[in-house]
């Protein structure tokens, strides 16, 4: 056990699944950086230096830089994936999903229900997401409601290093396709990592936190952000209870319902949009399976339903906050 | 005679492997007609898309695949995937929306698939069967076999980004991959030469493809050209593209009218450029086969068809068990 | 006024935007059909017979017809609207989104914002959706759940011939992207339909049947499931209110919230997938803004979360029907 | 004076437009240059990616549009969007993330754009730009103008579907559109020499486009080929691609340290190749301006960006009240 950023955590979880299965390999745009060049080879590591280093250890035959084509190579991904290999695909930020999107909604997230079971698609797609850089409108988005969105698709993001290493270990090795949702502000987030394989099972919720007044349910960095708002609100002898829920799809639809249950209260922070997003799939499910025991109105901190804006002011007001989640309980709580 | 000797070297053929030729290209173009005639009486649900006139392309690169070659077809599926070994009679019963079809009902003529045999699919989306071959492509290029992987793709796809994208991929990682466009002149009911801007080759080889014209109404030239280029993409000379000259019968799917075409185009072409009439025409004429003989492979894949109609129509459907399951592997 | 189809209703709204404004054409695949052969000229008139007869009218230089590359001409449309053009383009089904999703959400949808406030997009994207013709996975989906998520579309859905009509003539003439969802197994459906020009207001939900006993909400052929529901139960003296919301995006919340309020139950009935889809954003309202009237626990009838079957026995099961409709209505009312 | 005449037929200028374009080239220069001290200050949020090296390009093309005629960019935008005109105070602001900036601080760099300038707008997403060019070229075809459309993408861009699939939709449509590919040798760490299968000007051509291949080192050469290009296209001659050879001084973005160049090779191209001296040994050998007249402009541009960056530093934030404005028209 060490501490360990996020960044090595997740390129411990590459490395060690690439020891462990000669079928797993990676593929993305400079994922080592510099091929076919004269400088440096491995140049780069991905555009967040992640997957830095393993072209030493593993060759250009696993480690594959490609060019700027990316319904091509996540579409290769997933058509090696069904042939029988365990890509892991870096699509570099979250809303290139939109250059490949039929490869991922139309072919990756149907194969095996179109054919009848008979594929497995054990592809991972890797990708950044989240704000906090002002990289703007297309470099900023959190779209795991689009992908939560799509059955087929398992959506998972990890809240720190020890997660991310063992989210991404189990995402390789689970049959279905994953996408793994890395929160770009969080690279160079430090934690308890442990050095030997572990493996963290999807759709099971960590109870990050108990508290007994109100129910707090978020993913990735957000849980971060609850967790300090819930400190300082121990200050006033408020007891939330923070549920990290680590996958949107498999959800852990039962944490998520006893807490409600017992707190009768939910505040839901998510940095997607709103509208047909992750807050409001929870807000549902407590609306359909929970409401005879809400006391208050469900409370959704997320950004506003807008384009992400450029400017550092703007950001700030756009993405949750402490200070938004506070006072999101406080309502909820005088509701 | 001379056609044959010249164009298509139909003598390195042996008689099995043209009479399985010949069996195939028979399957389709009856397993199609069977279901123009039922889809016409309603009995078929969904959208479908023949390949009646085309079965020379699929038969005569498919002849040189193996199990563990891949490809991956269209909208316009049966022929490649009969090409490709899959069971008749699991296609007639996916077709018809059967628990026993290929896909259990699931998938139906658009997704027609069977991994065992290679055959990674059918596709709704025009141009999305491509980037999936390039990464059964990439799996033998990793694994270091000699396997390959075919995309299967119509002349529209040709305009279509995933299409393009995977010529350059192919390229830069010098997949074992062989890029099959079968020119049936229509992507729906518009015409490709007007869809098409420059030239089909050129445009190829602008990617760093060796590229090749084939005259896909030519079960030998097809077959010839398709063993010589897929031997060189086995040996790793990189990626192959051809485009190959067909004609589909039907509408762009059943219940087109295809008024888009001249008067009597179809009927000219059928008369004229059939594949299995060229087919039958010159394996008699150089005395590859007998008369007899590819009348009996006719008969028997009428049987064949026969059965597979019938037990596609008796077979079970599924059911609300079968509604959810297949979504994940596990959940 | 006379009886016309839904695509009779989309046709004449066409033609008459096309006749009034010289910037208003339309672009997409085999629109008209057949151009450049040597047989018919408007041969298809679109895949659906929607367009049918406008080339002759005003000609090939505003009814276009390209080659299948949904990125470029999407995007063309986006570009042409942002110089100053109101494309109407016909994306064929909602599936081929997925071809040309960057597009619609990095370009289109974010360029007012991005810009800053200077460009306006007045495009139009028609495209099918729906089941009902066992066209299985990539043919069948309704994706308004996706296209709400992203801010900047507006998402409109019609449920009859003179809303489609209505409807259409108001996105074209809206200054905001909006995308047309046309659900295809309502194209012959026929109806009243004024032969004069009209136009219904986005965002603004019309009550299909008042009634005491409960709220529900839906859109597009949905509507008349839930109608028909609606009758069934009237004989058993169950009073629904059915909402017919027209657009998810602008999205008419306090219609809903007020019936909700009154009602105390709510039952939202939507085609599309369920898992951040739009059933769970009007439970999310609902539990965010009318939770202390809720009576009951919110139904959702939807599909269930898997991709959709192909066999009719299976899509049959898929697809919401009068019968799961009204089962979840009286469980709604018997909680 | 001979590569003049001979090559570029930079004689042909007249010294107001000479003058002017050299004023261009200097801004951009200057513009990167600033933000390049002042990113590393912390001073500039968000990406960054600078053009410093490919002023030629940007300038020799965009002196032949006016603000009816429509371009769009890239990730690496400041260049073309100076060349076409816009605002270099707002851009600053904008670049600073101010509300007096050209996109009121929403945008930043990668989104910049001035729609009374013709400037489409840079874009996040490679090739995103592309397809709304062509739809800025539909419009002057609609309209029957005689505008064109410049799209400027890299040469990463160019095995991204949006490139390739709108290279065959102005093709088929006639768009009075020009691609121009500025190859500086890199899409982001990778060579573009690796990246691309085939040969560009063969690619190009296979869609049907008149290609060429252009020194963008060289302004007189850009400015005279793009002259006659853009002409052509707006003639109605059809769609055109330029493949421009140029080189970036700093890394992709903001902050790489660019190892997968060899040692050297950016100041060796910088000192070889530079097109802002190249220009000024060009003009000068020619007569066609005084070392006076371009120290003057030089002055002016200096002092231009003096004043933007200091207007950038001072000017006001967004606030509150921008945050949800400008995402519909009307809701
Ligand atoms: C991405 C996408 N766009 C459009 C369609 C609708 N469509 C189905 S088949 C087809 C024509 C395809 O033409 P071609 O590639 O020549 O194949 P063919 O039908 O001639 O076999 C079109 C446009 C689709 N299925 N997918
Ligand atoms: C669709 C998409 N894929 C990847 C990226 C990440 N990315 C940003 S710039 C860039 C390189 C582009 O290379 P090129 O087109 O040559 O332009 P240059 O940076 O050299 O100006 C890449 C891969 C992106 N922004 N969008
Ligand atoms: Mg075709
Ligand atoms: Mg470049």
């Amino acid at each position: 056990m060490s501490e360990k950023s996020f960044r090595q955590a997740i390129n411990e979880a590459l490395r060690e699944e690439m020891r462990r299965d000669p079928d797993v390999f990676l593929i993305g745009e400079d994922i080592a950086g510099g091929t076919g060049g004269d400088g440096e080879e491995d140049a780069w590591g991905g555009v967040m230096g992640v997957t830095k280093g393993l072209l030493g250890e593993f060759g250009a035959s696993r480690v594959i830089d490609t060019p700027i084509s990316e319904t091509a190579y996540i579409g290769a991904a997933a058509g090696a994936a069904v042939t029988g290999m365990r890509p892991v695909a870096e699509l570099m930020f979250c809303d290139f999903a939109g250059v490949c999107f039929d490869q991922i909604m139309n072919q990756t997230a149907k194969l095996r229900y179109m054919l009848g079971g008979q594929a497995k698609v054990p592809l991972v797609i890797r990708m950044q997401c989240g704000g906090g850089f002002n990289a703007a409108a297309q470099h900023s988005q959190t779209l795991h409601g689009l992908f939560t969105h799509i059955p087929g698709l398992k959506v998972v993001m990890p809240s720190n290093p020890y997660e991310a290493k063992g989210l991404l270990i189990e995402s390789i090795r689970d049959d279905d396709p994953v996408m793994f949702m890395e929160h770009k502000f969080m690279y160079d987030d430090k934690g308890e990592v442990p050095d030997e394989s572990y493996a963290i099972p999807l759709g099971e919720a960590y109870y990050s936190r108990d508290g007994e007044d109100i129910t707090i349910c978020a993913l990735g960095r957000m849980v971060n952000l609850c967790n300090q708002a819930a400190d300082d609100l121990a200050q006033e002898n408020i007891g939330c209870t923070v549920i990290d829920l680590r996958s949107t799809s498999p959800l852990d639809e039962e944490s998520i319902c006893e807490s409600v249950e017992e707190t009768g209260r939910l505040v839901v922070v998510d940095e997607g949009y709103p509208r047909c997003g992750f807050a409001a799939d929870i807000a549902a499910l407590a609306a359909v399976r929970a409401q005879p025991a809400l006391r208050a109105p469900v409370k959704l901190v997320t950004p506003p339903h807008t384009t992400i804006p450029f400017a550092p002011t703007l950001e700030e007001l756009y993405i949750p906050s402490v200070d938004r989640i506070k006072q999101g309980i406080k309502e909820t709580l005088a509701a | 005679m001379i056609a044959i000797t010249e164009g298509a070297r139909a003598t390195l053929l042996n008689k099995e492997i043209l009479l399985e030729a010949f069996r195939r290209m028979r399957t389709i173009r009856e397993f199609e007609d069977r279901i123009h005639i039922n889809s016409a009486k309603g009995e078929v649900p969904g959208f479908i898309h023949l390949s009646a006139g085309q079965e020379a392309s699929a038969v005569g690169i498919c002849m040189h695949l193996t199990h563990e070659d891949h490809i991956a077809s269209t909208h316009r599926g049966h022929g490649h995937s009969i090409a490709k070994g899959c069971d008749v009679t699991a296609m007639m019963d996916e077709i018809y929306a059967k628990r026993t079809g290929l896909c259990a009902g699931k998938g139906g003529s658009m997704h027609m698939a069977d991994l065992s045999k290679g055959m990674i699919g059918a596709n709704g989306i025009v141009g999305g069967g491509v980037p999936l071959t390039a990464g059964a492509a990439l799996k033998a290029r990793i694994l270091g076999t000699d396997r390959v992987a075919v995309a299967f793709f119509g002349d529209g796809a040709l305009n279509e980004g995933a299409t393009l994208e995977t010529m350059n991929l192919a390229k830069v990682l010098n997949l074992p991959m062989i890029f099959a466009m079968e020119d049936n002149g229509y992507g729906e009911a518009t015409p490709s030469s007007w869809a098409i801007g420059g030239e089909v080759l050129k445009r190829a080889e602008g990617f760093g493809l060796s590229a090749c014209a084939l005259d896909g109404h030519d079960f030998f030239q097809m077959h010839e050209a398709a063993g010589r280029i897929i031997k060189d993409v086995r040996d790793g000379k990189g990626p192959a593209f051809m485009h190959i000259s067909t004609y589909r019968y039907y509408g762009h799917f059943e219940g087109d009218a295809a008024t888009y075409r001249s008067e009597g185009e179809a009927e000219k072409m059928q008369k004229e450029k059939d594949c299995l009439m060229i087919f039958r025409n010159k394996a008699l004429a150089a005395d590859l086969a007998t008369e007899k003989e590819l009348d009996e492979i006719e008969q028997q894949v009428a049987r064949l068809l026969d059965d597979a109609v019938e037990h596609a129509r008796q077979a079970p459907a599924p059911g609300a068990a079968d509604l959810a399951t297949d979504v994940y592997v596990s959940y």
